[in-house]
């Protein structure tokens, strides 16, 4: 047994979930076959949703602090936090997933589970990773199965078309990322990213290499989290891949290489804030305005969510950037509030188009055809856009209350207003689903996939209404990572 | 602290109304009526326990505390003082009257009442907020439903194009229920986009610990602060209020909505935003209230003439009482700018009057065009004949608009020109004053055009007085007119405590200016 | 340290940067989705080049265990690559890049 | 009973009956009954109004009672309540009878209208009774300013209550919009007054430096009011309401309420001794102005509505000689004669349904009772000597001279004389000239109208006695004594009334006196200039600013909306859909990263 082991908990759970349905997929493939039933096919995904659920419910019992791998691994509340955000949307990934994959994919169940389990397992590595080459790994291993997972929808254009556009620009951007860490080991000599910071915090001066490095691998975060002009791929791929695995990809990898930032820029080369905070800022801006312009006049919804997201990226990105304990811990809570009102758009997207049309007209009338449908999607339109009583609402406000008291006072004005713009397109889909069009029959919706939605909108409206005990406890996650 | 939670009931008795009506199944026109206004009538009888028990005294009573995050300094704090009560009362006045003018609604009237309602709690929890935070949270709940209300049950109407900006008529669909709706909601929610700044700017200079009114009224705002918090603040909520330029939300959204959101927007929503200009900026940042009072005050004179000449030219009887708001609304803020306490008074006094006034307007407006389904006074004439009724309610708003004694208009303005006399330039009061007549201009004009004459034309074989319900509209809105004309002191005395108190930091910092 | 036995550490990173930026030269410039593929890969292996001469100037093995690392990780990302190409290839009979660009805007 | 409790008595019934008629339609809406209610009440109201009067006149001192009614930081600031002293006592029961002998006369009067008509008829004249009445007590100027915009709306709504008619609805809407133009001056007036005294009491002069501003201003709503040149317009178009409303409200009480506000705030105008003689002037000039277009009316309602003019000239003329007995003893006598002219030109209009003077040829035989009272109302406006006019009149053209105000003693010299020519017109065309068709078929008014008319007949005849009493009443000295100016005054009346037999009368002569005056004078020069200011240029300001709202302002926010949807829609041509271009824009992120490093490194 190696000592501190509890340390890897949540990655090994992960792995554990992963392993069962590999275990089911191969009884139930067979079983599947021969009985051409759904049932356990959809077992699959429901096994790999409920284990993801319950490894969620049992990070409560995990003793916190622990150390593995000689340091290389930590769960500290950080960490934690960051673990809980993951399991939290790949769990709702899965469940949102269950009748997709049924219709889309038949009989590649375990191969649309297993790949999305492994990806989550990459990345509930990174939340605890303080190790280069530890962190390196788990990037792959969480990126890697996105390229294939966004390659699924093989038999139509815009998928085959995504998914060489995520990797293309996702392998540029690894590669730029891993001769950044190339530098950073060579002139500090270790891989070990607290090592790293006791070392500056001597007042080793790094020189241009070790600059250089960090800059490089600043661009290749910026690709995972979608940060202009790392962001290209983003609406491609929103479009083109299957829609339940987008509302898993446009939260996960973002918390991942968020968790990942913190590690590397914070934890590690927090002696240098000089050199890239400006950068982050600068990534934030230009993230908030061209996702915002772009987003004004798309009419495919998944374009939409898509270029709106990236406007998110730039209000976490400025969180990221304040790098306080109360701004670290408004991205923490600005992420969880994120995950629930994205992924239940996207959900909500999925059922709306899922005979293959995503542009407004197909939402037109959706508030007539299903009321709760529509109204569930107000709510989530009204948390990506800030309003009140939605996650969304207290997410914003909160993280321009911390820049604001970090002096960004410009930002906060330009947050703002662009905050109104972005309601402008949202309204754009609410008129589309409450004023336009007639009514109908109402999309089908398996139950699944409500169960997802309806998570979602738990999650929104109860960090809406009493956000308390989760921005407490995601500030002090924040401050335990600083403190310590 | 342990008494009954009165403020509670009145804020979120819609609220909670929304949510049982969700579950209201969509065909039973009786059930939603009787929760949406079963929980209109508890506001209102709420309101007026409150009113009623509210000690003259004066000071923040009927307080209640809930922290939310204590951590940042965020706490659910309710409590009004003499202006709160006045206000509050007003908003379950009108949303009560509401409530029953659209009876008569058709169609998704469910999803229309839960919208009604939803924005109904925000407007109530702005007026009884005592922590800033809380207070811009209702806010932006008071401004967002009014997209959909507009956009759903609103009513398009077409504008010549012509102008220097013809080209982007078309492009807009100036005009269009969905155009207003945009407009209205993109404007306001940019003024908050201001709002925010401001407070964020003040809670940081104060400290950053805490969001509540009080600490912030202790702070003691360092001057640079105020000079541009102030401005931000008069902005945002004065985009609300229908300052000009920020107006032109207004006669668009006005015009297009439907009746009880007409009623709601132009009775109570404009109210929200010269509130917030008095009781956050001006209380709140009294060197900024100091230094930008001329400014606030020419600007205001601006809104009452231009908004009076604009509504003479307007032959859209929708229109005519939109911009009448404009112009009522810059008498407010024409208060406001005083900085006295005879037009502190007025202004408090001229948002309760003007809402009910513009209510009942609206209200009958709603009526008129829901029969004639027309809103060109060019087109009608000799209506009184079918509707003798409307025909007397109507003159009843509009002697109460141009200031008619006896009415509650009228005790408005006069304290608002009092006051301006008093103010920091003299001539706003002649500037008033005119406005007022420029409104017995057009009013009458649209009286007699509409309501007298020959007629009414043949086409209009649908013309008839209220029925049932919607009588309660139109009489308690009346009733409330007249009432508060002839004893204003019900509420004017419980304005003029609060306006001492919230006075005192503005006089003491303008003699400080005036003494060096 | 050792490194006086070969040319100075400058030399091995310029060479590195110099393959690197040929690979890049040739992830932009090559219309044929296998020729880009290769040019990724000369990019990762400049970076395994950077490695190695960095953690030869540390005096340790740690840095050819990175690139070890690396070239593993190369090799799956690869993978996943010629199987998007493959599909590619399979919808259009044909891999030039330019042919994909239906998504835009 | 106590003083204050008839005071308010006289107030409360007809408030009462308003209230009742306004909320209980069946009652409204049955008409006559209304009508007798409404009538009762202000014969009620009138009694209780006498015997206040009886008990100031028995040496009652003066009362005032209010309740607060604004406060300004817990101060009262305005208060509503009843001032009973000799002015407002008598005014009062002035006020109550003509009011209350034109309601029985209306009872006759409106007889044949529709039944809800009268219902809404006699509500609005019990308003006005409630109106007038707290004018008349008003303890400071603001509630004088209340009861003075109350009366003004029920001016507009008795001016349209034929609202059906085109004309009606002009007519009132016109009336509203003067007298509220002017009336912007006297709300400033209290605004000023108030910001200088902190109150808006009538008894202490504003001080420096608006001790002329305030009256000046408050005079501006005067001239509205009471019709002074140039803002008489409107009161002959009033003249489209009914002929009780116009003998009620336009001659007898509200018109004249300027003049009452004058000799209420008289404190505040005797320390402006500038304004005093701009009225004196102003009066003069309205007097005759107003004296000259009545000569060219056919219609016998603007005859006296032009009479009116002219007659409130007079008394604002006297008011500005510093002669508040000569203004207001003159008020009194005219409220009962022209009240009585009116209803006498009522009954001839009920007889021929016409207004025109022409039409009423030979009524002298068909109607002789109320032919004799209407020539004795017409002798006493012409200032016949021992009429009530005479006296009255006499006594403000004494003044004049007494304060040395030679010029527009001379004007009003003139439009005496031209008074008496007019309505020796009226008299001899109307009752004694050729027979006209329409009055063919005249009958006698019924008694509810001959009985009112008596009394104001007497009144009319008697009234001039009353001048002592008023004097005293004010505990001023009063004796009537005929010097140069009375005599001068009485000849020239005579005068005129001579040349009018002459012309009209006899017809033995027929000569035209200034023909192209005659052409001008018709073609409303005033009314031109205001229609002028009003299409030429309230209007086209008005279409401007709304056109600028629409078209500039809003444009100018669509463009700034326009202006991000296009450079939304610009922007996304950055999104090429080629995927070098992607890995491109990656690839210049990190040039600009390594740029970024070099120049911050450097610095």
């Amino acid at each position: 047994m190696i000592p501190g082991i509890e340390a890897l908990a949540v990655p090994l759970l992960v792995l554990a979930v992963a392993l069962a349905v590999l275990v089911a997929d191969l009884v139930v493939g067979e079983a599947g076959e021969a009985e051409a039933e759904h049932g356990p096919r959809r077992g699959v995904g429901a096994l790999a949703a409920v284990g993801l659920l319950g490894a969620l419910v049992a990070t409560w019992w995990l003793p916190v602090g622990g150390e593995v791998l000689g340091g290389a691994f930590v769960l500290d509340p950080f960490a934690l936090y960051m673990q809980r955000i993951m399991l939290l949307a790949g769990a709702l990934g899965c469940l949102g997933s269950i009748d997709h994959v049924d219709r889309a994919f038949p009989g590649r169940q375990g191969e649309y589970f297993l790949l999305l389990l492994s990806s989550l397992l990459g990345m509930t590595v990174l939340a605890g990773a303080r190790e280069l080459v530890l962190l390196v790994v788990a990037f792959e291993l969480m990126g890697i199965p996105l390229y294939a997972l966004a390659a699924l929808q093989k038999r139509q254009d815009a998928g085959v078309e995504g998914a060489l556009k995520l990797y293309l620009t996702g392998a540029a951007s690894s590669v730029v990322m891993l001769y950044g860490l190339s530098f950073l080991y060579g002139v500090t000599g270790t891989t070990s990213l607290p090592e790293i910071a006791r070392g500056l915090a001597q007042g080793v001066d790094g020189g241009p290499l070790l600059a250089l490095g960090l800059l490089l691998t600043l661009a290749g975060m910026g690709f995972k989290v979608g940060a202009v002009p790392f962001h290209m791929w983003v609406p491609d791929t929103y479009q083109g891949a299957p829609t339940p695995f987008v509302a898993f990809l446009s939260v996960g990898p973002k918390a991942a290489g968020f968790a990942a930032m913190v590690r590397l820029f914070v934890e590690g080369f927090g002696p240098l804030r000089d050199l890239w905070w400006p950068l982050i800022l600068v990534l934030s801006v230009a993230s908030m305005v061209l996702g915002s312009l772009m987003a004004i006049g798309q009419d495919h919804v998944k374009r939409l969510l898509a270029w709106s997201g990236i406007s998110h990226i730039g209000l976490l990105l400025l969180a990221f950037g304040l790098a306080s304990d109360q701004g670290l811990g408004l991205l923490l809570f600005y992420l969880a509030a994120y995950v629930p009102t994205n992924m239940g758009a996207f959900f909500v997207a999925q059922v709306v188009g899922r005979d293959g049309d995503d542009t407004l007209p197909a939402w037109q009338g959706l508030a007539r055809r299903s009321p709760a449908l529509g109204g569930v999607m107000l709510v989530f339109l009204l948390s990506l856009g800030g309003i009140p009583f939605a996650a969304g609402f207290w997410a914003k406000v909160l993280l321009f209350w911390a820049a604001w008291q970090a002096g960004m006072g410009a930002i906060v004005l330009l947050g703002a207003s662009l905050a109104v713009l972005a309601l402008f397109f949202y309204l754009r889909v609410a008129r589309a689903m409450f004023i336009e069009g007639q009514g109908g029959q109402a999309p089908p919706v398996g139950l699944p996939t409500a169960a997802a939605i309806l998570l979602c909108l738990l999650g929104v409206v109860g960090l809406g209404v009493w956000p308390r005990p989760f921005v407490d406890a995601a500030i002090a996650a924040a401050g335990a990572l600083l403190g310590g | 602290m342990s008494a009954f939670p009165w403020l509670s009931l009145v804020v979120f008795a819609p609220l909670v109304a929304a949510l049982v009506l969700l579950f209201v199944p969509a065909g039973s026109r009786s059930t939603t009526r009787v929760v949406a206004i079963a929980s209109t009538l508890v506001s209102l009888l709420g309101s007026l326990r409150v009113a009623l028990g509210f000690d003259p005294a004066g000071g923040v009573q009927f307080r209640e505390r809930y922290p939310l995050i204590e951590s940042l300094g965020i706490a659910l704090d309710l409590g009004v003082d003499g202006w709160g009560v006045s206000l509050l009362l007003l908003t379950s006045i009108i949303i009560f009257a509401g409530a029953f003018a659209t009876w008569t609604l058709q169609e998704r009237d469910k999803e229309f009442y839960i919208l009604l309602l939803a924005l109904v709690c925000g407007v109530f929890g702005v007026f009884v907020s005592l922590d800033l935070f809380v207070f811009f949270l209702f806010y932006e709940i008071a401004v967002l439903p009014m997209y959909l209300l507009i956009g759903i049950w609103g009513s398009t109407k077409k504008v010549a194009e012509a102008g220097p900006f013809r080209f982007l008529f078309r492009l807009l669909d100036v005009g269009g229920k969905e155009y207003a709706a945009m407009k209205l909601t993109l404007m306001l929610l940019l003024g908050s986009a201001f709002i925010l700044l401001g407070i964020l700017g003040m809670v940081d200079a104060a400290g950053g610990g805490s969001f509540s009114m009080e600490a912030l009224a202790s702070a003691d705002l360092p001057r640079g602060l105020q000079l541009w918090a102030f401005p931000a603040l008069w902005l945002g909520f004065g985009t609300l209020a229908g300052v000009f330029p920020f107006h032109t939300w207004s006669p668009d959204g006005h015009a297009s909505a439907p009746t009880a959101v007409s009623m709601l927007h132009a009775g109570v929503l404009m109210k929200l935003g010269a509130f917030g200009v008095m009781r956050v900026g001006m209380v709140l940042l009294p060197e900024g209230a100091a230094a930008w009072a001329g400014v606030v005050g020419v600007v205001a004179v601006v809104n009452v003439v231009y908004g009076a000449l604009s509504a003479m030219r307007q032959s859209d009887l929708k229109y005519i009482i939109a911009y009448s708001s404009v112009s009522h609304m810059g008498v407010v803020m024409l208060g406001a700018a005083t900085l006295t306490v005879d037009g502190w008074n007025g202004a408090v006094f001229q948002m309760f009057a003007h809402g009910l006034m513009t209510g009942l307007f609206f209200a009958l407006v709603g009526l008129v065009y829901e029969r004639a389904h027309d809103r060109e006074i060019g087109n009608m004439g000799g209506f009184a004949k079918a509707m003798p009724a409307v025909a007397v309610f109507f003159t009843i708003a509009g002697l109460s608009s141009l200031g008619m004694p006896g009415l509650a208009g009228f005790v408005a303005e006069l304290l608002v020109f009092l006051g301006a006399w008093g103010g920091p330039m003299p001539w706003w009061a002649l500037a008033g004053i005119l406005g007022a007549w420029i409104t017995a201009v057009y009013v009458l004009r649209a009286v007699r055009a509409i309501f007298w004459g020959q007629g009414p034309p043949e086409r209009y074989t649908h013309l008839h007085d209220p029925r049932g319900p919607e009588w309660v509209a139109l009489v308690v809105l009346a009733g409330c007119l007249i009432l508060f004309g002839v004893a204003p002191r019900l509420i004017l005395d419980d304005i003029d405590v609060a306006t001492g108190e919230h006075l005192a930091p503005v006089t003491a910092v303008a003699a400080e200016q005036v003494t060096p | 340290m050792s490194l006086a036995a070969g040319p100075p550490l400058v030399a091995w990173l310029l060479l590195a940067a110099a393959l690197f930026c040929v690979g890049v030269y040739g992830v932009l410039t090559r219309k044929n989705l296998v020729a880009i593929l290769l040019s990724v890969e000369l990019m990762a292996n400049a970076v395994n080049l950077n490695l190695v001469a960095l953690g030869r100037y540390q005096g340790e093995l740690l840095g050819q265990a990175v690139a070890l690392f690396g070239m593993a990780l190369t090799v799956a990302e690869v993978g996943v690559g010629l199987a998007i190409v493959i599909l590619v290839h399979r919808r259009r009979q044909g891999i030039d890049v330019d042919e994909l660009s239906g998504l835009s805007g | 009973m106590t003083t204050l409790s008839l005071s308010l008595a006289v107030l409360g019934m007809p408030l009462a009956c308003f209230v009742l008629l306004a909320l209980a339609w069946p009652l409204r809406h049955a008409g006559r009954v209304a009508g007798w209610l409404s009538a009762g009440t202000a014969v009620a109201s009138f009694a209780a109004s006498a015997a206040l009067l009886a008990r100031v006149l028995g040496g009652q001192g003066p009362l005032t009672w209010t309740v607060p009614w604004l406060v300004h930081g817990g101060r009262t600031i305005a208060e509503l309540g009843v001032h009973v002293d000799g002015i407002s006592a008598s005014m009062l029961a002035v006020v109550t009878l003509v009011a209350a002998s034109v309601q029985v006369y209306s009872l006759g009067y409106m007889a044949s209208e529709p039944k809800p008509d009268q219902g809404r008829y006699f509500a609005w004249h019990s308003l006005f009774i409630v109106a007038m009445g707290g004018l008349v007590l008003a303890p400071d100027l603001l509630q004088l300013f209340l009861a003075w915009e109350l009366v003004g709306l029920c001016s507009y709504l008795l001016i349209g209550f034929y609202w059906t008619k085109p004309s009606a609805g002009r007519a009132a809407v016109k009336a509203f919009w003067v007298t509220k133009f002017a009336d912007m001056g006297l709300l400033l007036g209290l605004v000023v007054l108030y910001g200088a005294t902190g109150a808006f009491s009538f008894e202490q002069a504003a001080p420096d430096p608006v001790t002329t501003l305030v009256p000046a201003l408050l005079f501006v709503g005067v001239m509205g009011k009471s019709a002074q040149v140039p803002l008489h317009i409107w009161l002959p178009d009033a003249m489209e309401g009914p002929t009780p409303v116009s003998a009620l409200l336009h001659a007898a009480t509200m018109v004249a309420a300027g003049v009452f506000l004058v000799v209420r705030a008289y404190p505040l105008f005797e320390a402006a001794p500038a304004l005093l003689t701009f009225m004196a002037w102003l009066g003069a000039i309205t007097a005759l102005v107003a004296a000259v277009t009545a000569v060219v009316q056919d219609d016998i309602k603007k005859v006296l509505a032009y009479s009116t003019c002219s007659q409130l000239g007079y008394m604002v003329a006297a008011l500005g000689s510093g002669s508040l007995l000569g203004g207001y003893f003159h008020l009194t006598t005219h409220a009962f004669f022209k009240a009585l002219l009116f209803l006498g030109a009522g009954a001839a209009i009920h007889a021929v349904h016409s207004n025109s003077i022409h039409d009423m040829g030979g009524l002298w035989t068909k109607t002789r009772a109320s032919a004799v009272l209407f020539i004795a109302g017409a002798l006493a406006l012409a200032g016949f000597p021992l009429f009530a006019g005479f006296f009255s009149k006499d006594l403000a053209l004494e003044e004049l001279a007494h304060a040395g105000h030679w010029g527009p003693l001379g004007l009003l010299l003139a439009a005496a004389g031209l008074t008496a020519f007019y309505m020796t017109r009226v008299v001899a065309i109307a009752f004694f000239g050729p027979p006209s068709e329409k009055a063919a078929h005249a009958h006698e008014a019924p008694a509810t109208m001959l009985l009112p008319m008596a009394v104001l007949g007497l009144l009319a005849v008697g009234g001039g006695l009353s001048g002592g009493t008023l004097a005293g009443l004010w505990g001023q000295p009063y004796h009537f004594a005929l010097t140069p100016v009375g005599i001068a005054a009485t000849l020239v009346g005579l005068g005129g009334i001579g040349l009018g037999v002459l012309r009209y009368g006899t017809r033995s002569w027929t000569g035209d006196l200034l023909p192209g005056l005659r052409a001008f004078i018709l073609s409303g020069p005033v009314d031109r200039f205001w229609l002028g200011a009003w299409r030429q240029g309230l209007l086209p300001v008005a279409r401007a600013v709304g056109w600028f709202d629409r078209y500039v302002i809003d444009g100018l926010i669509n463009l700034v909306g326009v202006a991000f949807l296009d450079a939304g829609r610009r922007v996304r041509a950055l999104q090429t859909g080629r995927a070098q271009d992607y890995v491109l824009a990656v690839l210049l992120g990190v040039v600009a990263f390594v740029a970024w490093g070099v120049v911050g490194g450097a610095g």
